[in-house]
This record gives structure tokens, sequence and C-alpha cells, in this order.
């Protein structure tokens, strides 16, 4: 059989993006040995919600069998893909989870992904200790989720005191400012935990302070600063949210359009109606071994995984 | 009971003091003149008593009632209109929505019926010399100087204000316009309106006027009866003291010069506006361009100096080929052009006096830094020719009077000295003694060596002042006097005919 | 009229004139800031950390120096494009020299001509088109954000070389970082320009009437275009050092300047209007929105509190400056 | 362009007429060719169930850019616009929840959001017209106010409209989808105000404020009339953007401000004030969807698309600017 996808990203701010895009493309690429033919049509630019509601609209236009969306917002699609559900197009969302009851989001659970740094910075401070957050964008889901992940880990630890809560826009040079700023004024931070995006930045900051013997801090995924992180012995841990969700996305999306059925329905998340996929977790143990297969990326290129197909199968019946 | 009486009024603005003590008492029924040299405070005194500037101090009174102007609508409210030197426009709306802009009949929307039956009451007051492409629907912006000075008329007359206030309307008029206007004015005295009148030209002034009032330096130093003074009388009470620069009355001009040595030859130039030109200005020669306005005298001295595109035609300057392209090269070929619209063409507003003055010298002389010291040793002397008033080299340009703002536009003209100087109608709205002050340097710098063409839009300033007269009608030259021709008799018969 | 008359009117005190100075209204403000910073969270007012603000603040400002020029010139002018040249300077500067100190001179000459080159289109748009700035900078920023995604799918890597980052974080002389000394340097150079030169002069002619300036023989539109193709270049030299700052270039690191460098312009006392103003209160101006950033990341409430009290705080100091005229004189 | 041939008048007299009458006449020519275009390169998307769409889709934008244009008119910017329509968006939202949803909660959520929008309207009016501070910077000031109001009203995107609101917007009526009646009141209610004082007025002011005032009108207040209306226009499209999202969303608006703005020039008003139209600016806010269509319609490389939306968006502007202006000499 053949399908045809269509792939929309309404930010280009981000080589995380990009990275996303042309896993996708390459997963579909993949099909061809399955003598399956994915063709896969992209709109990614940057727009607003209206773009983005266009985007999906091109698509039913253009007559795809399914459209898989990192959105601008996790709750501006539910008309539109109750019109793709209309016109028979499986609408699956990645990276950021929909609210829309004919959508499936198939990504990690940003929470979790929260939950996981803070436990590992949690746990690496002996569960007491004054630490920093430093967040993306205010009133982004992800991020709110990200913050709810975190807040929940610490508000375990009674000696663990959030000292300051600051937002950098997912901008690294915004990030380093903030960092720098929180440094002067609270000498005695032990942890900090910042977003993806913007702990490069934070740590630049750190050792600019020359403290980075005494504080802990989460890490991010791309090359550049894992080669810091092991040049450096960093005191760090990274949750991954690979780029690759895209593709493992698509992978379900094709064997859904397969007419296969999940074991396990997708029912997971706030919306009821997400499949997560695996968050792995950088830390010292096994940062050399990331730093390895890294080896020959570019400096931007973000650690990834995805679903193969093989393990995609396994997913369904 | 006076109609309208202003005591005291004062304004300054910053360190300038525009208005000492302005006394003004006009009467129902009368065209009351102000008149002034420039910046003497004359629009600064009818702004306040039209609402747009706030006075310092004083008093105002209308019918014998004290009463405070919060604004420009308040005025209206109290029966004042203006006609703004400056003008008010819209540009972008057309002749009928500017005529009823302070008023716009209708509620919350426009009647445009009313609008344009209202509008056309005006324009119909003007149709017979209002020119080509006037019309209701006519686009301001899209018509010519006269015109839009026509609308701002119309706009002021529209007001039906008991008290109405024109400040130098006819400036940009020719004279029947002119003619058009001032009949219009007798019959609203005989309404029994006053009109509040401001020129610079004496002859208007004493063909309309019933009451003169003068002010000097920002004060008000006399009112009289027209019929009891006279023009003399009049500039006497104007310059104070100094009544020897009396009226545009310069010498005859110099005879014969060497027509050989053209330093400035036109043929067949043609361009927007004019088409067929040829003349020749010698060294030593001050060319008058005459006729009425906008026939193409201002559009040929633009095209020359590279500001107006040129069509056809050649220009020799020194006896070499000159193709005008822009200013810059005009400029480096030795031309000067000095614009009548000064605040167009020729300040840069908001800068010091000594940057208003030095643009040429920088051009001429390839300058790439600007040494203050060197730089005032080359501007003073040029600003002293021409009698230039002014506090401080590096006061703003806008600290000084509209007249003295031109002299220092001038002056950047003749730090490096050109061989020829295209004079755009270059004292408009500039008061007599300046004018006298100008004049006597342009015949010094023609005996230096100079050519000079001068266009002016005040006939006596031609006729005192050029050696010769080419007489522009529609866009070509139609006659030229010279020596015992030079009468206003043939000027006007020129310039009239077939037009 | 005499000059004695003109001068006869109610100055206001010296004193008075002298407090109401662009400039010195900011450096009053930057002082107080400093003071409720420190009193609000300890140690804000520290050495160590006005030195940092002033990093940050140099970077602000070395951008603001061109969008300073480019507002100066007059008809509108505005970069809305210098958060775009930014990103793309810190992508080349990142990939030509790639670590290694010895390409720096390559890397700065490349994201230099790369800046030039935008701004002459820019310029060339503005002038030879007649495209308001607003618009053809807008545009050019589409194209740019654009041109990133493209530049960026083909380079392999981008990393600050050792020396770039220490002229930009480690003290260099007398315990301040190179760029604050480039800061400096370019203050005193745009100074100099803008009221010793000629070329300076004719910036104020054609920001403040450009018809006289045209008439009086100022190369309006090359005057013009070079405002633009300075705006790029500086915006260039904010994007190397941006990029010695983070150590390592990525997307969209300029875009937090379009807005901020107008911003600092307006704080420093030129008015958008053009002709009028100077840099040094831009310098100023930089440094202010730098210090009030740095409070509002340090006090401890939520992001809507800190922007609905930096949006008010922007308004509030603009009431210091930027006020129009009134219509009423 | 065969008019201009026609024409006794000289070349481009006749065309000019039309232009000076129409303004919108280039802007509505490049939107016929994209929408041919679009319709070649993928016939559905110009069938009726797409042209709904699109009208669905964009009308939000082109609220906007209507709201746009009415600041712009007079000379003015509003950079807040994006901010308000966030703003307006959550609040509906959320007091549409909090009274349960029914028919009169939506209504009443309506009216509220038209006093938001007509409140931050007048909040920039004063701060622009009143206290005199620039447009461009104090708009981008109270836009970041209004988004942290947006964020303290909801803190997080997610809460649903209730089905009454959005089921009425993407419904039909006797087989007509309701965006086209609400099309079609629009085109009354802005014939409406085109006819009245206010639209003169604001026009007069942009053409120039200084004579305007001289001229008695009460140049203050129509300034803030003009940002009060774009106010309401701006809660319009929040309410469009509600109907087409069904949720509420504190950032949702954030990015369309750039958009406005482009919107207004591609449909041939001028920025410095006192000339355009707001069917120009309807259209404009077309054209940029179309572009986007278009460029993913012919097949442009993933990478390579904002790159090409970002050229062909500054060629738009730069032809829209070009036209108008040479058929107006
Ligand atoms: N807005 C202003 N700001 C500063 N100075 C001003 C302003 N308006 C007028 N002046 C100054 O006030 C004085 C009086 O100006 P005003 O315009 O009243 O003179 P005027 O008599 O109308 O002259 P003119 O015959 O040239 O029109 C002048 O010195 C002028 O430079
Ligand atoms: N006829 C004119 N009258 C007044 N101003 C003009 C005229 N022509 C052009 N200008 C103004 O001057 C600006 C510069 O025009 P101009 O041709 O010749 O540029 P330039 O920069 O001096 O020349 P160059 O390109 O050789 O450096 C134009 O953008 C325009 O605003
Ligand atoms: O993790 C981030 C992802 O969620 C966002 O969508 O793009 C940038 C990434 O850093
Ligand atoms: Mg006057
Ligand atoms: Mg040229």
């Amino acid at each position: 059989a053949d399908y045809k996808i269509g792939l929309s990203n309404g930010w280009v701010g981000s080589e995380w993006r990009t990275q996303m895009i042309e896993q996708a493309q390459a997963a579909a690429a993949a099909w061809k040995e399955k003598g399956v033919n994915v063709e896969v049509v992209v709109q990614s630019a940057n727009v607003d919600v209206p773009g983005q509601i266009a985007h999906v609209r091109n698509f039913i236009s253009e007559g795809v069998n399914a459209i898989i969306i990192n959105p601008n917002s996790p709750t501006a699609f539910d008309p539109v893909f109750a019109q793709a559900k209309e016109a028979g197009i499986l609408v699956i969302s990645t990276d950021a989870e929909v609210s829309s009851p004919d959508a499936t989001y198939v990504g990690i659970d940003q929470k979790a992904w929260g939950a996981a740094g803070a436990k590992w910075l949690a746990e690496t401070l002996g569960g007491k200790g004054n630490v920093v957050a430093i967040n993306g964008v205010a009133g982004h889901p992800a991020n709110e989720m990200r913050v709810a992940g975190y807040k929940e880990v610490f508000g375990q630890y009674p000696d663990i005191k959030i000292v300051n809560e600051v937002n950098a826009n997912w901008d690294q040079a915004q990030g380093q400012q903030a960092m720098q700023n929180l440094l002067a004024t609270n000498p005695d931070i032990n942890g900090v935990w910042v977003q993806d995006g913007m702990a490069a930045g934070a740590w630049k900051s750190i050792i600019d302070a020359k403290k980075q013997s005494s504080i802990a801090a989460t890490g991010e995924i791309r090359k550049d600063f894992i080669d810091l992180w092991v040049k450096d012995k960093l005191n760090s841990g990274a949750s991954v949210n690979p780029p690759g969700v895209m593709a493992s996305a698509l992978n379900v999306a094709v064997l859904m359009l397969e007419g296969k059925e999940l074991k396990e329905p997708a029912t997971a998340g706030q919306y009821k109606n997400a499949m997560y996929l695996p968050i792995p977790f950088i830390d010292g143990k096994n940062v050399d071994q990331v730093a390895k297969e890294l080896d020959g990326k570019p400096g931007y290129f973000s650690y990834t995984s995805q679903l193969s197909i093989a393990d995609a199968e396994a997913l369904f019946k | 009971m006076s109609k309208l009486i202003m005591r005291g009024v004062s304004k300054a603005y910053g360190a300038t003091l525009a208005l000492r003590r302005g006394d003004l008492t006009v009467e129902a029924g009368e065209v009351h003149v102000l008149i002034g040299s420039n910046g003497s405070g004359k629009s600064t005194l009818c702004k306040v008593l039209a609402g747009s500037v706030r006075p310092d101090g004083g008093e105002i009174l209308i019918d014998g009632k004290p009463v405070t102007i919060t604004g420009p609508h308040a005025a209206r409210e109290h029966g004042i209109g203006i006609f703004y030197q400056e003008l008010s426009l819209a540009g972008h709306r057309t002749v009928a929505e500017n005529i009823c802009l302070p008023d716009m009949p209708g509620g919350i929307f426009v009647d445009r019926k009313a609008l344009e039956i209202r509008a056309a009451r005006y324009i119909a007051l003007f149709e017979t010399v209002a020119g080509e492409g006037f019309s209701a629907e006519a686009v301001v912006e899209n018509l010519r100087a006269d015109q839009r000075q026509l609308v701002e008329i119309m706009k002021a007359l529209a007001t039906e204000a008991p008290i109405t206030i024109f400040d130098e309307p006819t400036s940009a008029l020719d004279r029947a316009q002119v003619d058009r206007f001032f009949d219009i004015l007798r019959g609203l005295k005989a309404d029994g309106r006053s009109i509040i009148f401001i020129s610079h030209r004496m002859d208007e002034i004493f063909a309309i006027g019933d009451r003169v009032t003068v002010i000097r330096d920002g004060e008000t130093v006399g009112t009289e009866n027209i019929a009891d003074t006279n023009p003399a009388a009049v500039i006497r009470l104007m310059v104070g003291g100094q009544d020897e620069l009396a009226a545009g009355a310069s010498a005859p001009p110099a005879a014969a010069t060497d027509r050989k040595a053209a330093v400035l030859k036109a043929e067949n130039f043609s361009g927007k506006g004019f088409a067929n030109v040829s003349f020749e200005v010698a060294k030593g020669e001050i060319l008058g361009f005459g006729g009425l306005h906008g026939q193409g005298q201002s559009a040929v001295l633009r095209a020359i100096f590279g500001a107006n595109l040129a069509a056809g035609g050649t220009i020799t300057l020194g006896g070499s080929a000159f193709t005008p392209s822009n200013p810059r090269t005009a400029i480096r070929r030795g031309l000067a052009y000095v614009s009548g619209d000064r605040s167009r063409d020729g300040i840069i507003q908001g800068r010091p006096i000594i940057e208003n003055a030095t643009p040429i010298h920088y051009l001429r002389q390839k300058l790439q830094l600007a040494r203050p010291a060197a730089l005032a040793a080359r501007v003073k002397p040029a600003l002293e020719a021409l009698h230039t008033k002014f506090g401080g080299l590096s006061h703003p340009i806008n600290s000084l009077s509209g007249g003295n703002q031109q002299k220092i536009v001038i002056a950047r003209w003749l730090i490096d000295r050109p061989d020829v100087l295209l004079l755009d109608d270059p004292t408009k709205g500039i008061d007599l003694s300046a004018k006298a002050d100008l004049f006597s340097l342009i015949r010094k710098l023609a005996e230096e060596g100079m050519g000079i063409v001068l266009y002016s839009s005040e006939d006596a300033e031609l006729l005192n002042n050029a050696d010769r007269i080419l007489v522009f009608n529609g866009g070509s030259v139609r006659r030229e006097l010279t020596g015992a021709d030079r009468t206003r008799y043939n000027l006007y018969q020129a310039a009239y005919e077939a037009a | 009229m005499t000059a004695t008359t003109q001068t006869q009117g109610r100055a206001p005190s010296p004193m008075l004139t002298f407090l109401k100075q662009p400039l010195v209204v900011a450096l009053i403000l930057i002082v107080a800031l400093l003071l409720l910073g420190e009193t609000l969270s300890p140690g804000f007012a520290s050495a160590q950390q006005i030195l940092r603000l002033l990093i940050v603040a140099a970077l602000l400002g070395i951008v603001a120096a061109g969008q300073n020029l480019v507002i100066l010139g007059g008809r509108e002018g505005i970069d809305l494009s210098v958060g775009g040249v930014i990103s793309l300077s810190a992508i080349i500067a990142g990939n030509v020299m790639n670590g290694a100190d010895s390409a720096i001179v390559p890397a700065v000459l490349a994201c230099m001509a790369a800046g030039a080159f935008i701004g002459l289109i820019n310029g060339m748009g503005v002038t030879l088109l007649r495209i308001p700035p607003l618009v053809m900078t807008l545009g050019m920023l589409g194209v740019l954000q654009g041109l990133l995604v493209v530049v960026r799918n083909g380079i392999p890597s981008g990393f600050a070389a050792p020396g770039l980052s220490r002229f930009v974080t480690q003290p260099f002389l007398l315990g301040l970082p190179g760029i604050i000394w480039l800061w400096v340097a370019i203050g005193l150079l745009m100074a100099f320009m803008l009221t010793r030169t000629v070329y300076g002069h004719r910036i104020y002619a054609i920001g403040s009437n450009e018809q006289a300036a045209y008439m009086a023989g100022v190369p309006v539109r090359a005057m013009r275009i070079s405002l633009f193709m300075l705006s790029g270049v500086f915006a260039a030299i904010t994007g190397i050092c941006l990029l010695g700052y983070s150590g390592s270039s990525f997307a969209n690191v300029g875009e937090q300047y379009m807005l901020a460098s107008i911003i600092a312009v307006v704080f420093g006392g030129t008015p958008l209007s053009g002709g009028k103003g100077g840099y040094t209160g831009t310098m100023a101006g930089a440094l202010l929105l730098v210090i009030l950033q740095g409070i509002l990341t340090t006090v401890h409430i939520d992001e809507s509190g800190r922007q609905m009290v930096f949006g008010a705080t922007l308004l509030l100091l603009m009431l210091f400056y930027g006020r129009g005229r009134a219509m009423r004189g | 362009m065969t008019t201009a041939t026609i024409s006794t008048q000289k070349p481009g007299g006749g065309l000019k007429r039309l232009v000076e009458r129409y303004p919108f006449l280039p802007a509505l020519l490049i939107a016929l060719v994209l929408l041919a275009l679009n319709g070649l390169y993928q016939p559905r998307s110009i069938s009726f169930i797409g042209i709904t769409g699109l009208v669905k889709t964009y009308l939000a934008l082109m609220m906007l850019a209507i709201a746009q244009t009415y600041v712009v008119y007079a000379g003015d910017i509003d950079l807040s616009v994006g901010a308000i329509v966030s703003l307006v968006n959550v609040v509906i939202v959320v007091l549409m929840e909090k009274m349960g949803g029914s028919g009169f909660s939506v209504v009443a959520a309506l009216g509220v959001g038209l006093l938001t929008g007509l409140a931050c309207g007048i909040v920039n009016g004063i701060v622009v017209a009143a206290l005199r501070l620039q447009a461009i910077v104090a708009t981008f000031a109270t836009s970041i106010f209004f988004t942290g109001l947006a964020l303290y009203v909801m803190p997080v995107a997610g809460t649903p409209a209730p089905a009454a609101f959005w089921r009425t917007y993407g419904g039909r009526f006797f087989e007509i989808p309701f965006v086209f009646y609400a099309a079609i009141l629009l085109a009354i209610v802005l014939y409406v105000l085109a006819r009245t004082r206010l639209a003169t007025q604001l026009l007069a002011v942009g053409d120039d404020a200084q004579a305007a005032f001289q001229s008695g009108l009460p140049v203050t207040r129509i300034r803030i009339q003009g940002y009060a209306l774009c106010g309401l226009f701006a809660a319009l499209a929040a309410f469009c953007i509600t109907g087409d999202t069904a949720s509420g969303d504190p950032l949702v608006g954030g990015k369309m401000t750039l958009f406005s703005v482009a919107a207004v020039v591609l449909g041939g008003s001028a920025l410095s004030g006192g000339f355009g139209t707001v069917v120009g600016s309807i259209i404009g806010a077309l054209i940029i969807g179309l572009i986007n269509s278009l460029v993913f319609f012919v097949g442009t490389p993933s990478e390579w698309q904002n790159l090409v939306q970002g050229l062909a968006i500054l060629i738009a502007l730069m032809a829209g600017v070009l036209v108008g202006r040479r058929a107006r000499a």
C-alpha cells in the first residue's frame, strides 16, 4: 500500500526541529524496504496559530492519509482535527500534547521529562539545598508540564528549597544572562534545574563564576554540550526529549494506516489520547557512551532515539 | 465697543521671546492689517488668538468680555477663524473635505451631501481664478501651491467666523487671484465681519486695509488709519530708527554687461513644466525671470540645478557642456541655488547654525572632518556680509526668525564663491530690510563677476534689480525686456498675453 | 530683531536643563535601579555583577549603535532585521572559526561583510525602491529567518574560538574584558563621528530635512544606504560577540535584540523621528534596559507579574524621554 | 494596464485615478494571481470547501489587519494587537467556562471580550496620544503588559470553549458556512465605518497631525478613538480565533502582530498615515495565507519553505508599495 503523510512544524527557531523533520523523512524512506511506499509532504516555517491551522487545511486539500504535527498550541486544533478526521485522515501530534479527541499523541511525557531531571538533581544534592529553575516560555504547555514535573518531585524533598524560578524563553543567551543574575543575588545556590535549549547557557555562567564544582545542574542533549560535559567533568544530568519523536510517530502512523490495532490503546495523559515514548536519561554514568555515539555529528545535533519499525510493530497486535 | 481686544500678550519659546507685548484692537467691519518684519511675532499673536499657541500672559476680550482660549476648537467657538501661514491641509483628502474639515457636517456619519453643498459655495467664489485641475473632488496633494493656498482661504472662509485671520494668504497667489480674494474680503467687511490681514506687500496693504498695527521685536508699536498714513511712514514704524533701509527701491540696475562672457547658457532646454527655453547669463549680469508665477521659472532653475528632471536641450557652463543630474554635480560645477521655500529646501531644522551654513563648503572643499574653529572662521564673514542677526554659531537655527534663517541658507553658498547663482523667489516671506540687504549683496556679487539668475514673484523686485527680464508664460519665454523696456506695463502685457 | 532679544526669554535654570538631558536622566535612573536591585536582592550591585551586566549591555549597546544611526538618518528609519543579522553572523562566525583562534580574523571579516551586504540590500530597498524602512527590514527579517534554516542545514558546527570567548568574558585591561573596551571605543568613535565629521553632520542633515540636504549636495541615497550597512555591520559584531559570550552558536540567538535595540535608542533620547539625539544616551539606555531585566530576573514573582511590571516600567521610563511635542505650542 | 493606453491623459492617468480611488487594486491583483496559482497546483484548495477553510482560518488575521489599519490611518501603529487577541481569547474562554457554557454565557462573555479589547485600545490610545509616547515602543511595552495579564488569567493553554460557540463558528446555516455570513456582516460594518466622521478624521490626522490640530480637530481624542476601534477589532479577531480553535491559549495571538502590519502594507495603506483602505488590509491578510499555501503546494523542500515564503512576502510588500506609488505618482 502507498501512503502520503503530511508533517507540520510551525516554528523553525531551533535546530532540534530541523533534526526532527530530517529523522522523520528518513524514517519514511526506511519503509521502502518493507515494500511500503511512504511519501511525506512537509510544511515547516514560522507561522502563527492560524498559519498552522492552514497547514492542516492544506494537508486536507492535498488528500494526505495522515498528518503528524508538532503543534504551536495544545488546544487550538480541535475543530480542524475534527475536520481532518471527517475527511478520513489520521492525526498524530508529537512533542506537545493536544486536547483533540480526534488525534493521538505520540511522544514523551513532558511532565515525566521534567520530573526525571528533578529527581536526578534532588538525589545528587542528597535531598537538600537551594535550587533555582530556569524555564522556557511561560504559558507554553510543554513548559508548564515540565514545571509541574519538577515541582512534584521537589515537593517530596522537604529540605530542597526552590529559591527562584525564571523564564528565559528557550534561548541559550537569555539562559546564560538569567543564571548570571541569579548567581549574583543567590550566592548559596546548590542546584539548577534548567531546560534544554538554555542549560548550556546556564552552565556557561556557572563556569564563568567558577562554581562548577559546587553546583549541580541539569544539562543538554546537544553534542556540543555533551562534549563540554565530558571535557570539564560537569556534575550534570539530562532528560532526553529525542528529536526522533516525530519519526517514532510516523512509524506508529504507518502501522495504524495499515489497519493494525494497538495492543494498549493510547489513553494516557491529561487528554487521554497519549502514547508515551520512553525518556532516556544521561548522567555521569553513561555520558561517555553518549559522547561516543555522537562522535562525528555536527555540534547542534541532539542525542536522539526513535522507535524502529520493529519497535513500533511490537506495540501493535 | 471693539470686537476684539488683545492686551499684553506674551509668549516665549525656550530662550526666544517671540512675543513681548502684543496689543491689538479690531473693530467689527474692518480689515485690520498686521505688519512687521520677519520674526516680529505676527504669526505668534495670531496663533494665540486661534488657540494653537498657549500664551504666557496677556488678556483677550471679545465683544468686551474677557475670554480664555484653550485650544483651536475653543477659538472656533469664540468665533475665530484662521488662515495659517504654513497652511493646515490634509494632503490626501479632497478639496471639499479640507474646506469642511474643522466642522464636518453630520453626526457620527459624514453628511456627504451637505458637505458637497457647503464646499461648492466657497469653491464657486474662486471658480474663475482657481486654474486647471481645481475641483471639489481634487486631492489637495496634487494641487499647485497657489491652489492649495486657495483651499486654505476657502477653509478659513467656511468657518464664517466673525473674526477671521489671514496670515500671509497671498504669498503664492497671482494677481487675478489676489484681486478676487480682495473682492471677497470687501464683501465680508460690508457684512460687519472683522478681518485680520498679514502681508509683506505694501501695495496689498494699502489696497485692502482700513487700519494697520505695526509690531516690532514682539511689541506692538502703533496703530494707524490707512487713510492717514503712507508706506514710508509705516516702514519707519516697522524698522524703528533705521529708516534708510526703505522699501525695495534700490538703484536702477547697471547698464549693458559684457555679453560675450556667458557663464551660463541654455539652449532649447525642456523638462517638466517648461519647454524650449533658451537664454544666456553673462558674467556680472543679473538676469530676471518674470511672469505670473508657476509659468516654469522655478522649474527651469531647479532643472538646471539638477533637482528636477530635464528632458532635452543643452546647458553650457563657463564654455563647456553640462548635463544636470543632481544638485551635487551642479554644485561641483560652481552652481548655487537658493529656494524661497526655506523650510522645505533650505534649513536643517534643529541643527546648529554652523551646520546649516557649511554643507556646501564641505562638498566643494571635499572635507571629511568638521573642525569648529576653522569652520567658524569661514562662516562668520559670510553671515556678516548679510547682516545676519544670531546669538551664537552653535545655537539651533530654529532660534532665528524666518528672515535670518534664510540669510543663513544664502550664506552657505557664499563661503566658496559659485560662478552662477540661481535665485528662486529667494525673498518669499522675508521682510523689507532683509530684502534690501540681500539685493545690495547680490549686486555686489554680480559686480565681482558672478552670473545671477533671479526669479521673483514680486514685480518691483525684478524691475528694480534685474538687468534684463525674461517673461515666462505657459512654460516658455515670451518676451525679453531690456533697458527702458523694463516697465511694469510690458511685464504685465507679456505675462498675461494668451494666458 | 536683535541678537539680544533672542536670548531675553525666560531661560530655564541651568540645573534643570542639565537634569533634563537624556544622558543625565538615564544615568540617574541607572544608579537608582542599581540601588533598588541591591535592596531587593542583595548582591545585585556587587562589582562582579555590575561587570557582568556591562558585558550584556555591551552586546545590546553595539547593535543599538547601528540602530541609532539608522534612526538618526530619519525618514522613519528603523532596522527590524538586526535580530536576523545577529543570528546569521553568530552562525557564520562559529563555522568559520570553529574553535580556532587563528580563524578569528577571517570570521570577523566574513561576518562584517555579510552584515554589510544585508544592510546594502535594506538600504537599496529603502532608497532606490523607496520602501518604508519598517516594511523593508521586516520583510528582510522574514527572509533571514528562512535563510538561517537553510544555512544551518548544510553546516557542520559552530564553536567560538577561545580567544573570542576570553575577549568577551575575561578581564583584559584594568580588570575589564575586551568587549567593554570595544564598546567604549565604539562609543568614542560614534561621538567623534557624529559631532566632528562631515559624515556625522550629514547624518543629522538627512535626518532633519532630507530635501534640504539633497539640495545642499548631500548624497542622500548613498548616505542612507551606508547607514543601513553600518547597522548590518554593528549587528554582525554583536553576533560575533554573542558567540563568544555563549560559546557556541544556535538558531535565533538574535531574536531578542530587535525591539530591545530600539528601546535602548529611545531610552537614550533619540526620537524615532530622527535628526536628533546621539549615541552616548543610547549606551546609557542599553545599560538601563539590561539592569531592569536583571532586577526582574532576581526578584521571585510569577512570570505574569514579571511581565506586567516590566511592561509598566518600560512605559514609566519612557515618560522620562521619548515624549513627543505637544500639539499646542 | 490597458486602461493607461486607452486614457487620453498622459500615460498612467487612468490607472492613477483608478488606484487613487481604489488603492487596494494592486493587492487584489496579486491575491487573484496567487489564488489562481494555488488552484493550478492544488485544485482542491480553491474548491468551495477550500475557500471556506481559507476564510475560516484567516478571518482572525483579517480582523487584526483591519484593527491595525485604523491606527495606521492616523499614522500610528499598534504592536500590541497580538497580545490583545491573546488576552481577549483567554478572558472569554475563562468566562464562558465559569458561567457554564450556555448560550447566554457565550453572549455575555463576548460582551466582556469586546470591553476588554476596547479597554486595551483605550490604554494604548492614552499612552500614545495623551501621554505622547512613541507608538512603536509604547505599544511594545503595553503588549508585554497585556501578555502578563493574559498569563495571569490563564497560566497555561488548555481550557476548551463551549461547543455552542465554536460549532456556530464552524457550522453552516442553510448550507452556507457561518463565516460567510460573518464576512458579509463585516463588509457592511466596514462600509458603514468608512462613512463615519471618525474615519475621515483619522485620515486627516494621519496626513498632518499638526495641521489637523490647528484646524480645530480634537487630535488626541481622535487618535484614542482610533486605538479604541483597533482594540475592538482585535477583540473580534480573538472571537474568530476562538471560534476556529475552540479553546483558550494565553500566547495564541503573539505571532500575529507583525503579520497584521505586513497585511496592512500589502493592502496598499501608507504606514505614514493618511492614506489607505481596510479592504486592502483584508486582501493583504489573504495574500499572506495564499503565499504560505502556495509555497507548500508547489512542492518547496521543507528547509527552503521559510526562505521562499520570506522572499515572496518581501517581494509582494515591495510590489504593493511600488505599484501603488507608481500609479499615484
Ligand atoms: N515653534 C516655535 N519654536 C521656537 N521659536 C519659534 C516658534 N515659532 C516662532 N518662533 C520664534 O518666534 C519669533 C516670532 O515668530 P513669528 O512666526 O511670530 O514671526 P512673524 O512675525 O510671523 O514672522 P514672518 O513674517 O517671518 O512670518 C521668531 O523669532 C521665531 O523664530
Ligand atoms: N528632484 C528632487 N528634488 C528633491 N529631492 C530629491 C529629488 N530627487 C531626489 N531627491 C531626494 O534625494 C535623495 C537622493 O537622490 P539622488 O539621486 O540623487 O541621490 P544621491 O545619493 O545623492 O546620488 P548617488 O546615488 O550618486 O550617491 C532621494 O532619495 C530623494 O529623496
Ligand atoms: O525540547 C524542546 C522541544 O520540546 C521543542 O519543541 O523544541 C526545542 C526542544 O529543545
Ligand atoms: Mg508669520
Ligand atoms: Mg544619484
